[in-house]
This record gives structure tokens, sequence and C-alpha cells, in this order.
């Protein structure tokens, strides 16, 4: 059942460089969130951070009422928290099916069926080793592998990255499907900003490593200049 | 755009080359240093310059290029037995010329080295240099006639250098004589890494496929690189025949080999400077505790290596470059 | 032909007896991706405890070896804790660094400890002595080691490619991050394969004494042996190293019948000849 | 005369599986080519193939009418036929700076030097740094891979792709994991260069390949099965039901 | 004042017994003749090769005499550490006491080269003639491909031909060999009545040795020959049983009974700690402490390397392995070499048990080299 993540104060970054500043916010239990960001602003170094994989400065991270601040990566896993890399991550010498097995977390076999259920695909090339997959296969196996943990609190960083148009609707349904249902609760980077703000009831956009902008995505998607200003088109590399 | 690329072009340029006038700075004094403070170890310097050669040879290939190998000795014997035949066998006994030939042997046995190990991958790569080595070894003690076999080839009396200085019991000449040659091979070797080339190959070190996706061919890069490290070995072992008079099965062994590969990842992978540090450290530990304790420092020299993982993991000169790194950034 | 069959069997004795010596080598080198210099250093561990035990205490052979095993992994966890638990995923040459120091430790303490004499392990009476197998005699504790050599293989490939402990193991090899991330305990799988490897070489040391001596320096001695094996095989994997234990086994068994003087040439070209033709190995796994 | 660059019924398969089913088509001088088709349809084993990372079961590939088939990636390379990787194969020790020098002495020839340094040869320098300002990277010219965001990598593999000038440019997923706010610096790269380029791209992004393709490719299941103009291809039955899916509705124009 | 000498051996590695010996009859006689000669004190240094490193032998050798000033260079282990440093006796006035180096020629490098130990040839030459007195005609020669190796089956060969044996066929294992059982098949159809057989003291022996009886060739009655590195009483309680009956020629055997010998004996086990460990070179060691002491007193402490050489040619005396002397000509010791047989004792140690002795053998090495 979808759980409810509290991060405060939160900083991390990779050994020198700082990445992340004082980032706090609070997910309610089957919340759909969109974390935006232009380029390199620390989407994907937030999400580590929250699994526990990259250098945590100071603030603390609350998963229900577990404290996960001091967990190591794989404790906060069994605690609840699912999280699909950007790098998706595949074990590249074991196929298809112990990529699956592994994110099991000790469900019995037979779980197996829901993910080849949500993509028949991966079903085919279950025999296949990691390694020879297809981009947007690994992609598929990535996003799968994590859901069969069945985790409480879900994150997702572009999780539609080299997926087929058609998939990517598909899957888009079956994500607000498992929250609207409060199995979990959903944070969601995306680069597709339509897409994303079509799933997210609220949005959390980064820049420079803080949170500048927090609201929901129809107040989002009526203010066009923050949008264009924090999102857009005028990039300025930094 | 061009302005402002020569303008973030040269400063780094000039700080690249001053530290290279440091750097060679920094060996000079440090040879004058050692001449003087250490009038009576000169034998054992000597020996170190000979390691260091062999170190340094062994950097380009497995810091550079990322190949690991444990046949390096396999380059640096070949020189020492060139040069020790030319001179047991052949009368040739014209120092400079001695170091030549062995330059010419070391870099054969690059080509050769080269070619076979560079066929495998990973693990496999690392048992060719192995088999490699034991065949050199092999070899040169099956060749007994020319090689002495297991009783090491004698009979090597090189002539002064330049006809004036005599090699002398406290090696005074051979010492200088190495510290010139060890010059002469580093500043060499700094262009190299530094120039297209040693950029290629640290290419092909961190990823062979996108190398060759740019249209560079791989497998000459490397042999090529093989054959110049083979040179700077030769040279080692050419210096370490001219300098001990004799030349043992030692030279290409296995211990050798592993011993040199300690030597760099000691000192640091990659760095030149490193692999001069990796020697000298390595050398004068082994032989201080060796003397204080001749029948258990193995297990000094063992902890001391555990040590310096657990505490300077990217070897003396690695570690001790990032640190500085940092501190430089966290100044700023 | 009666010849041709005795080297057979010397040969395969000798393959199987390479095999329980460096399996547990291919563990650690291929699935933990531990270039781990000091396995010979464990191997001669195991077997100094069984000849104490055996020798010194009286025990039986069964007891030595069961003793020897433990052994050997009780003294190697706070090592894997420590040590090696620092160098995991480390580049490959640091790990040769840190394993290389173990070793030269281990060496001076055994010299220390146990002095630089041989020690043996006492046969049980069924072991000893040769057994008359119809066209000639072979040594029992061969044909004991040729047994072990299939009861370790099976077992480990079992353990490996069919249990939930072989396929967390090769995750966490894999991408140790993500394996974490997915809710594997990745330090407890790791410390469990790093005993299952020791106790691997503590059995095989004992197994091969007879051919293999125990004494301080068996650690470094006979290290490349083991290397060349396993890499040959390619690291990892089970049948890969059993091949080449048999294949080297008989190369080199012949060699030394045919040619003895050129022994040494026999072998590494063979090795050579066999990388030529499988570039990562018999059965490398890609990496 | 003959086309700039062909395929000739290309055919590979792993195992059971036919991943290319004979597959043959021309680009010529100035072509802007999308290929694209369902995840597991066989794009980058064609790209694979056609570069010469994988060998093919039969088939040919013709540079100019030049038969390339037998030549190893370096060589094609070299023919003018150049690749970006889908995942990015970059030197993580390496600047952008570095990367894109080597790419150009590469070109000239020069990479072979021993002495002297590619930041001491003006030319050199100065097209680096075009080439990087073309895709926004100046600012990171001196800052290890390891340490920029994998967007900005996705940025100089292109960069890389463009500093080898190409015959032939054959891009994988080029905007795979660049934010779509910067895509049109992707786009902007691409619309600089030359003219007689052929460009075959691999995209996903629908936006950016109807926005770049005159001419789309639809692979499905290792077979062609649709060659022609964007507009015909939203309006397929085929290539909606295997691949667009909705998009195709949202947007027509 | 003080006289230092330099011990260059393995102290450590694979050979680190044998460096242990050293030591043992160094310290040995230091415990039973004192540490002064004269009004001079002999101080020792140690140096450590652990394995055949010509290189660094000289280096080290060098240091000893420019660094530490030591007046006399002892030890030496393997041939080409002894032959790397001859070069140097001359310009440093440094006289060389051989406490093993087994290879013939090293005396002719230097005439600063006095050996105290054995040649290959010394001990290997005598089996030849016991093998003919025990009626072989065809005997097999099995070695390690290396220096040694070689100068045993060549000093067998030599020998065994000119007593009019014939050696069927001789075989050369490279030194890593472990698994002896093919080498045994071919002696086993080689049809030869004896095998004699020369590797390193260590490992390896033991393998050999058990491959000698599993593969049966002792039911087979082929006998077993060699010279005595192979029984090194170091090594026979590992080899137990297997290596009884084993005939071996060499000039030394803890066993020896001679009042000399055992007061030797028992120094020497105290010195090395445990009895275990004692085997040959402790004892070459300790004449060679002998003839240094002798030369301390010829030279009066000064240091005059040939004088010091001199003073020493010629001398004759009682050493714990039996009467010997230095040849004046090759400067090497000429002692008996005896016949063992590998035998278990009341206590249960195994021992080499002298059965026959050759008086007074000169190193015939030189002559044949000739
Ligand atoms: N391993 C690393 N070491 C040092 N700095 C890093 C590392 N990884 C990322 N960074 C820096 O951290 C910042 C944030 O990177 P991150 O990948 O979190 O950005 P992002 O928002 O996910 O970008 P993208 O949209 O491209 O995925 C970037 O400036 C990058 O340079
Ligand atoms: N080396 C291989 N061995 C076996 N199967 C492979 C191998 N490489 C690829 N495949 C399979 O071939 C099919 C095509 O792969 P390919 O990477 O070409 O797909 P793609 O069109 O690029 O898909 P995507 O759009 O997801 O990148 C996939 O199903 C993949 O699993
Ligand atoms: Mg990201
Ligand atoms: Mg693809």
């Amino acid at each position: 059942m979808a759980a409810r993540l509290e991060v405060k104060g939160l900083s991390a970054g990779y050994g020198p460089t700082r990445v992340l500043e004082d980032i706090s916010f609070t997910a309610e239990a089957g919340a759909r969130i969109a974390v935006l960001g232009r380029n390199g602003v620390g989407k994907t170094t937030l999400f580590a951070t929250l699994a526990g994989q990259t250098r945590r400065y100071d603030g603390t991270i609350k998963l229900g009422d577990a404290d996960l601040t001091h967990m190591e990566s794989s404790a906060r896993a069994w605690s609840g928290l699912g999280f699909v890399p950007q790098s998706r991550s595949i074990f590249p010498s074991l196929t298809v099916e112990e990529n699956l097995f592994v994110g099991l977390k000790g469900r019995p076999r037979s779980a197996l069926q829901e993910a080849y259920d949500m993509f028949p695909r991966l079903y085919e090339r279950r025999a296949n080793s990691g390694a020879k997959l297809s981009g947007g296969e690994q992609q598929m196996l990535s996003t799968a592998r994590t859901i069969l943990g069945k985790p409480t609190v879900l994150l997702l960083d572009e999780p539609l990255e080299g997926l087929a148009p058609v998939i990517c609707e598909e899957l888009m349904a079956a994500f607000s499907q498992l929250a609207s249902s409060g199995e979990m609760t959903i944070l969601l980077v995306e680069q597709r900003i339509q897409s994303a703000l079509d799933f997210a009831e609220r949005v959390i956009i980064l820049e420079r490593g803080r949170i500048v902008w927090d609201g929901s995505s129809d107040q989002l998607a009526g203010d066009r200049d923050t949008v264009d200003q924090l999102l857009g088109v005028a990039s300025v590399p930094r | 755009m061009s302005a402002e690329a020569s303008v973030t072009a040269m400063p780094a340029q000039n700080r690249g080359w001053q530290r290279d006038l440091i750097g060679i700075a920094v060996i000079l004094v440090a040879a004058i240093a050692g001449y003087f403070l250490f009038p009576n170890n000169l034998a054992l310097l000597t020996r170190m310059i000979a390691i260091m050669l062999l170190v340094l040879s062994l950097d380009l290939v497995t810091g550079y290029c990322g190949v690991a190998t444990l046949g390096h000795a396999a380059l640096f014997g070949s020189g020492a037995y060139a040069a020790g035949i030319a001179a047991a066998h052949f009368g040739i006994t014209e120092p400079i010329t001695m170091i030549a030939i062995g330059a010419v042997g070391g870099a054969l046995a690059g080509l050769i080295s080269g070619i076979v190990i560079l066929r495998g991958h990973g693990l496999a790569q690392l048992v060719l240099s192995i088999a490699i080595i034991h065949l050199f070894h092999e070899a040169a003690n099956k060749a007994s006639e020319y090689t002495g076999g297991s009783d090491g080839l004698s009979g090597i009396s090189p002539d002064p250098v330049l006809g004036v200085f005599e090699f002398d019991l406290w090696g005074r000449t051979a010492y200088v004589f190495g510290i010139v040659l060890l010059l002469l091979v580093f500043i060499l070797l700094r262009i190299l890494v530094r120039s297209p080339f040693g950029m290629l190959c640290r290419g092909i070190r961190q990823d062979p496929v996108r190398v060759s996706a740019m249209g560079a061919s791989v497998k000459l890069t490397l042999i090529k690189m093989y054959v110049i490290s083979g040179l700077v070995a030769g040279v080692g072992g050419a210096f370490n025949a001219v300098s001990t008079q004799v030349v043992g099965l030692d030279s290409l062994s296995f211990t050798n080999s592993a011993e040199a590969l300690v030597m760099l990842v000691l000192g640091g992978v990659g760095s030149l400077y490193g692999a001069l540090i990796g020697t000298i450290a390595f050398v004068w530990i082994e032989d201080l505790v060796s003397a204080a304790n001749p029948f258990h420092w193995l297990t000094i020299v063992g902890a001391l290596l555990i040590a310096v993982v657990l505490f300077a993991p990217k070897g003396l000169y690695g570690t001790a470059a990032t640190l500085l790194e940092r501190y430089r950034r966290g100044g700023k | 032909m009666q010849t041709f069959f005795s080297i057979g069997v010397d040969a395969l004795a000798y393959g199987m007896i390479l095999f329980v010596i460096s399996i547990g080598l291919s563990v650690t080198m291929g699935l933990m991706r531990v270039i781990n210099l000091a396995h010979g250093a464990f191997a001669m561990i195991g077997g100094y405890i069984a000849s104490y035990a055996a020798r010194d205490l009286g025990l039986g052979y069964g007891l030595a070896i069961v003793i020897a095993v433990l052994g050997t992994i009780i003294i190697a966890v706070p090592l894997e804790r420590f040590l090696y638990r620092r160098i995991y995923g480390a580049p490959e040459l640091t790990q040769v660094l840190m394993t290389i120091g173990i070793t030269f430790c281990i060496i001076g303490l055994a010299n220390y400890v146990f002095g630089p004499t041989l020690k043996t392990i006492p046969l049980p009476a069924g072991l000893q002595g040769p057994v008359d197998i119809g066209f000639r005699t072979i040594a029992a504790h061969k044909l004991f080691a040729i047994g072990c050599g299939v009861v370790v293989a099976l077992g480990l490939w079992y353990l490996i490619e069919r249990t939930s402990f072989g396929v967390k193991l090769r995750a966490s090899v894999d991408n140790t991050a993500m394996a974490a991330a997915l809710g594997v305990r990745t330090k407890i799988v790791y410390a469990a394969s790093f005993a299952l490897a020791v106790g691997l070489a503590a059995f095989g040391g004992v197994i091969g004494a007879e051919l293999l001596p125990v004494e301080p320096y068996y650690a470094l001695r006979y290290m490349v042996t083991f290397l060349v094996v396993v890499s040959v095989g390619g690291a990892g994997s089970i049948s890969g190293a059993l091949i080449a234990c048999l294949l080297l086994g008989a190369v080199d068994t012949t060699g030394r019948y045919l040619v003895p003087e050129y022994g040494e040439f026999f072998f590494y070209l063979a090795v050579i000849a066999i990388v030529w033709v499988f570039p990562r190995g018999l059965m490398g796994r890609a990496k | 005369m003959s086309p700039l660059f062909e395929v000739d019924h290309l055919q590979k398969a792993f195992g059971g599986l036919n991943v290319t089913r004979d597959v043959s088509l021309s680009l010529g001088k100035g072509d802007r080519v999308a290929l694209i088709g369902p995840n597991g349809a066989g794009k980058t084993t064609f790209v694979n193939l056609v570069t010469g990372h994988l060998r093919p079961d039969s088939g040919q590939v013709l540079m100019g009418g030049e038969d390339i088939s037998r030549f190893n990636p370096m060589r094609r390379v070299r023919a003018g036929l150049v690749r970006s990787f889908q995942v990015t194969r970059l030197f993580a020790e390496m600047t952008p700076e570095e990367h894109v020098a080597l790419a150009i002495l590469q070109r000239q020839g020069k990479s072979g030097r021993m002495a002297g340094s590619f930041q001491a040869m003006p030319d050199v320098m100065r097209e680096t740094y075009e080439t990087l300002e073309t895709l926004n990277l100046t600012a990171l010219g001196r800052v290890p891979v390891s340490e920029i965001a994998y967007g900005q990598q996705r940025l100089l593999e292109i960069a890389l792709a463009l500093a080898l000038r190409p015959k032939v440019l054959l891009l994988d997923e080029p905007a795979a994991g660049v934010p779509h706010s910067d895509t049109f610096l992707i786009e902007n790269a691409l619309a600089q260069l030359p003219a007689d380029l052929a460009v075959l791209m691999i995209e996903h992004d629908m936006d950016l390949v109807f926005r770049f393709a005159k001419r789309v490719i639809v692979l499905a299941a290792g077979e062609i099965i649709f060659d022609g103009l964007p507009g015909d291809a939203t309006n397929d039955a085929r290539v909606r039901e295997a691949y667009l899916g909705g998009y195709a509705n949202g947007s027509a124009a | 004042e003080v006289i230092k000498i330099g011990v260059v051996g393995p102290f450590s590695g694979p050979f680190a017994i044998q460096g242990k010996n050293f030591k043992a009859g160094i310290d040995a006689y230091i415990a039973t003749h004192g540490d002064k000669i004269g009004e001079n004190t002999i101080e020792i240094l140690y140096r450590d090769v652990p394995q055949a490193d010509p290189a660094q032998s000289k280096a080290l050798a060098q240091e000893l005499v420019v660094k530490e000033g030591v007046q006399y260079l002892a030890g030496f282990y393997f041939t080409p550490d002894a032959m790397a440093v001859t070069p140097l006796l001359k310009q440093a006035n440094v006289p060389m006491v051989i406490m093993n180096a087994a290879t013939s020629a090293i005396v002719t490098k230097s005439p600063l080269v006095v050996r105290t130990s054995f040649t290959t040839w010394q001990t290997s030459a005598p089996m030849a003639k016991i093998a003919r007195e025990r009626g072989v005609e065809k005997a097999i020669t099995v070695v390690s491909d290396y220096g040694p190796g070689v100068d045993a089956e060549n000093a067998f060969k030599t020998t065994f031909e000119k007593e009019g044996g014939k050696v069927v066929e001789s075989i050369r294992m490279p030194l890593s060999t472990n698994d002896f059982s093919p080498v045994m098949q071919r002696v086993r159809n080689s049809g030869a009545q004896a095998v004699f057989a020369f590797l390193p003291s260590g490992p390896t022996t033991l393998g050999f040795v058990k491959a000698y009886n599993e593969n049966g060739l002792k039911q087979a009655g082929i006998q077993f020959l060699a010279p005595g590195d192979l029984t090194q009483e170091s090594d026979l309680p590992a080899i137990g049983d297997a290596g009884l009956g084993i005939l071996t020629t060499f000039h030394y055997s803890l066993a020896h009974n001679s009042p000399e010998n055992k007061a030797f004996v028992a120094a020497a086990q105290k010195a090395i700690g445990n009895p275990a460990e004692l085997s040959f070179p402790a004892v070459s060691a300790y004449d060679g402490m002998y003839v240094i002491s002798k030369m301390i007193e010829a030279t009066g402490g000064k240091q005059d390397a040939q004088k010091a050489v001199d003073a020493v040619k010629g001398l004759t005396w009682e050493s714990p392995r039996g009467p010997v002397s230095i040849d004046p000509d090759t400067r090497h010791i000429t002692q008996n070499i005896y016949l063992r047989e590998v035998s278990k004792g009341a206590d249960g140690v195994y021992f080499n048990k002298e059965i026959k002795t050759f008086e007074k053998q000169p190193d015939p090495g030189l002559a044949a080299a000739k």
C-alpha cells in the first residue's frame, strides 16, 4: 500500500561537488508527483540520494514511519522504496528472467507473470541476457523489475526514455493506475513535459540543486512563463 | 570563438610544461642529493634506476593503455641479454652501444609480446603475458651456451663510458650514467604521453570501441606503444647488464614482472611520476627491512602494501595528487 | 596403447587436482571480480590446519578436512570484513596490490609459526599406496581427488546457476548499487561467497597436498598455475575451469612424458594457443 | 550514378530470432531520414551491421558504389560512415575538449603524432571549440566527462560524430536523455551540417522526428514496413498500430 | 678491533630453510669457539637474496664492502649469485668463502674464492661407481633442467660409462614440474635397472619420491640413486617411509659418527631452534667460519685478501663431516664422500645411514671441464 515520503533539508553530492541544497518536500500516500528541471540540475542525484546511492551531507528522509536517513540501500528497498534509475542498470550477465527474479524481493516466482503481462516483449526475450537487450527492452526490464518488488514509494527517473510512443501511452496509463489505486506513491522525472503534466497532480521544479517551484500541475500548465523560464527553451548552460 | 579557444588553451598548456620542468628539476635534485647523501649506497640507487626504467616502460602499456601484464620483464630481460651477449660473446663492450643494442632487443621483445598479449582480453590477457614471460625464461635457460643458463651470464666487462669514466667499485660512474639515461628517457616520455598519440592511448584505455568508432586502429596503436615500451625496458635491462656486469635468468622471471607491477601500482598507475616514486619506495623499503631482518621482512612489506591500498588507494603519487587537487578546489 | 591409457589416467588425475584447488579462485575472480592472488595462501592455510589436526592431534583424515575448511573460513572472515570489502569493485591492479600484500604476510607468518619445512597430511590407510586398475597402478588418493573434483564441480554449478543465492551473487557483481537498490543484501552475499571460495581453496589445499606439498612458499609457488587454469577456462565459469584443467592437465602430462625437457614450452604454448582461439577464455562470461 | 550510401538485402539472426530481414535501402546526398519502429524492431542492430560492429548473415553495404561489407568498423569510419551510440560511449576521465580534439586529429591523420600537443595547434583548438559551441558545451570544455550530467554527455556524443566530418551520419537516439528544453541544440547542430551530408536518425521522440525528417522509414520485427513521407507515415494503419499509437492523432501537424 | 663478515644467502622465500642453516652453522661456530679471534671480535652481517638474482647479490655485496666495510664475504647458496660477486673481490680486497654454491667453475673466476661446501660433480660421481658395484648395467638419469642438474647428469654419465655401464636415457625436466608420474612412466619404459635423479632440495623432491613409489618402480625393483641433496635431513620427515632404502652419496650426514659431529649437531640444533630443520648447508657454514678464522689469524686482522687466502691453502682439519683439507690449487675443499641409505632410527627419526666411504675426494668437475 502506498506510503508517505517526507524529505527534510536534504543536501547531497559527489565527493567535493555539492549538487543538492536543502531539499524539503512531502509526498502524501498515493501522490503523483513530477520532478522537472533542466539538464544537470540534480534530478537524478535527488533520486539516487533517496535510494541511498549518493553521499548525503545532511537532512532526513522518512518513508511512512520508517526513518531511511541512515539505512543502507538494500534496507530502504525492504522498507518500501523502489528506484528505477535513469541509467537502467540492467544486470548484463543475467537473463531477463533472472533480472526480474532479483526484483522479486522474496515473492514467489509465479509473480514474474505480472511483469510479462505488463511487457509481453520481455516474455519473448526472457532467456536473453541483459547485455543483449535493445535499449527500449532494457528500459522495460528496469521498470518491471522494480515494480515486481511492490514498493510503496516508486521513484522513476525518465522511464519513457527510448520507448516507442505506443508503449509510452500504455506505460503512463499503468503508472496512473498504480498510483490512483493507492498501491504506490510515484515520483517521476520526465523530459517530455507534456506527458509529465498529464500524469502528475503536482510538480516540483529543480534549479541548480534547489526546489524553485512546487505546486499543482494545472497551476503550472496555466503559468507559461514559469515553464519557459525554468524548463523552457531559453536554456543556458551552467 | 577562436579567440576564446586560444585564451582558454594557453594557460593549461603552460601549466603542463611548467609542471614538467619542476618535475625534471626535482628528479635532478633528488639524484644529486642521493649521490652525496648515500655515497655508499650507490649500488642500490643504481639498481633502482634500472628498475625505474622497467616500471616506466610498464606504465606506458599498463597505465596509459590499460593493458594489464605480468610479463613485462620479458622486455627488460631481452634488453639485458642482448647487451650482455653482445659484450660477452661478440666483444661489443662500448657502454652506449650496449645500451643501444639493449634497446633494440627490448623493442623486438616488445613487438612479440605485444602481438601475442593484445590478442586476449581481461584475465586471458594477463595469462598470455604470464605465458610469454615463462617462454622467454625457458628459452634463455635452454640457450645456455649463449646465456649461461641458470648460472647466469658473466664476463661482461664494459669499457669506460666515453672512454673516460671507469666503472668503479663504488658504482659512481654507473650511477651518474644511469641518471643521465633516466632523465633522457623521462623527458622523451613526458613529450610522448602528452602528444596526440598519448591521448589516443588514454582513449583506448577507457573505451576501445569508441576509439575504433573514431576511425583509429586500436591494435596498431597499442603495438606501437608496446614497441616504445620495449625500447625503454630494453634500455633499463641493458643498463642493468652494464652496471652489474652479469645477467641472470631472474631478469626474465615472472617474479621480476610481478614486482615491477607492484611498484607501479604502489606509486600510482598512469603517471610517470607514480612509476618513479613507486620504484623508489618499494626498493628502498625492501632494502631497509630486509637488511634489518633478513628472515621475516616479507611480512612487513606485505603489511605496508596493504596499508597503501587502505590509505592511499590511488597509489602514493596518485593519492597525493588528488589530495592536492581537492585542496586547490577547496581553496578556490 | 597401454602407455596412452596410463598417461591419460595421470592427466585426468592431475587435471582434477588442479581443478579442486583452483575452482575457488574462479569464484572470487569470475563472480566476485576480485583478483585474489591470496588464493594459494588460503589453500596453504587449509593444508597447515589439516596437517596439524591429522599429524599432531592424530585426528582422522575426514575430520581434518572439515576442520581445515572451517578453520580457514574462520581465519578468512575477518580478512573479508576489513580488507577485501575495501577492494570490491576497485581497479584490478589495486586488488593485485592488496592481495599480494596479504599473501606476503601469510607467507611470513607461516614461516614464523610452522617453520620452513614441508608439512604432510597423513592419509588414511584406504587412500595410501597404489591401487591396481588393470593395466597399471595408480595412487589411491588420486582416484579420491578425481571423485572430489566431480562432486565439487556439480555442486558448485548447481549453486551458482540454479539457486536464488547464485542469481543474487551474479547480480551483485554486475551492479552492486542496483542490486542493493532492489533489496539484495550485497554485503552478506559477498561475505558468503568469499567464505565459499576460501572454503574451496582450503579443501583443495588438503586434497592436493600429496602433489603440492604444504610449505610456507606454497602461497606464491603455485599461484601462477591457479591463475592460468582459471583464466584460460574463463573466470566464473565452472565448466570452463573444468575443461581448462583437464585440457591443460593433459597437455602438461603428455608434454612431460614425450618431451620432458620442453615440458614448460609445451604447456605455455598450449595456453597461448587456447587463448588465441578464445580471447576471453574458454567460457568467459561477457562483462 | 550510384547512390551515396546503399544497403542491399541485409540479413541477421540471433539464434532463432530474425532481427534484420532482407533490409534494403539507400541514401542520397543531403537526405534527412528518420528510422523509427517498435522497441526491439532491429534499428540499433541495423546500425551495428552497417557500421561493421556486427557481421551480417548476408547482404551488402555500399558507399558511393564501393562494397564496404568486408571493412572493419575503423575503415568504414574512414570511408565516411560515422555513427553515434544509443548508450553514450565516452572516455570518463577525459574532457569534452580532448574528446573533440582527438576526433579532429584522427580525421586529419595527426593522431599518431608522438610529439607536441593539440592545445598548441590553433586550427585544431579553433575547430574544437566551434564544434563544442554548436552544442553549447563550451563552458564544460575542461570538465571530466564523468562529472557532467548524462544529458550533456549525449550532446558530446553528437559533437564527436560531427567532428569526424562524415559523409553519412547514423544517429542512434541522439535525443535520448536530452531534456526537451535542449533538443533544439541537437536540431541546430543538425541544421548546421553540410547540405550534402546524408543523415539517418533513429529516434523515439516523434516531435523531433517530424521536425527533422524529410523521409521516414519504419522498421518492425526486422522488416521495413514503411518508407515514405512523414505525413503519410502518420496515416499508415500498420505504422500507427505497430508504433505510433495515439501519437498520430495527437499531432498530425 | 671488530672484523665484519658479510653473509649473503636466501633467508626468506622458497629457500629460506637453507639460509637458516647458514645462520645455524655460523651461530654454532661462534657458540663453540666464541666470537674472539686473537684480539679481534667478529661481527656477522646477513643479506637476503631469496632466489638466484645475481644483480641483487652483487649490489648487496658491493654495499657490504663499501658501506659496511666488511673484510670477508661468505655464504652464497646459488652459483649465479657467487659468480656475480667474483669480479669485485680483487678491487675490494676481500676474500670470498663459498658455503654452498656447487658449480665447479666458480673457484676459477677469482683467486680469492675458497669453497667449503662441495660440488655436484664431487657428490654425484661416486654414485656411478656404486651403481656399477651393485651390478647395474643400464641406468637412466632424471635431473632438473638447470645448472646443477646438468652437472649431476654429466658427472654420473661420464663416470658410469667410464666404469663400463650404459646410460640408456637422460631426462631433464623443468624446475616447475609438480606431477612426476609421466616421468616415472618413461623411466619404467626405458628398461633401466636404476634411476639416477637430481632435484634441488625442497618440496619437489617429496613429490618425486612419492611418484617413484606410487608408480610401482620400487616394486619393479628399479634402484633409486641420487646425490644427497635429494634426502636432505630436513625433508626426510615429510618423505617418511617412502624414502626408506634410497641410496645417496654426499659429503655430510647429520648422523656421521664422530665426537666433532656430535658437538656440532648439538650446537647447531640449539642455534636453529627446531632440530628437524637442520641439514647440510650448516656444516659448510661452520667450516667456512673455521676457514675465515684461520684467515683472520694469519692476517692479524689486517685487510689483505691474498695473504688470507694463501694462509688457508692446504689447510687440513677434522670437520664434523670427517677429515677435510683445502686443495691448494683449486681452493676447493677435499673431503670424504659417503654412501648413505635412508633409515629409520629406534626413536622414529629418519636419518642418512653412512654405509660406505670414498676417502679424500677432490672435485672431478674442473678436470672434466678442461
Ligand atoms: N558522478 C558524478 N561526479 C561528480 N558530479 C556529478 C556526478 N554525476 C553528476 N554530477 C553533477 O551533478 C549535477 C546533477 O547531475 P544529475 O545527473 O543529477 O542531473 P539531472 O538533472 O539528472 O540531469 P539530466 O536531466 O541530464 O538527467 C550535474 O551538474 C553533474 O555535473
Ligand atoms: N547480441 C544479441 N543476441 C541476441 N539477441 C539480440 C542481440 N542484440 C540484440 N538482440 C535482440 O534483437 C532485437 C533487436 O535489437 P535492437 O537493439 O536492434 O532493437 P532496436 O530497434 O534498437 O530497439 P530500441 O528502439 O529499443 O533500441 C531485440 O529484441 C534484442 O533483444
Ligand atoms: Mg538525470
Ligand atoms: Mg536501439
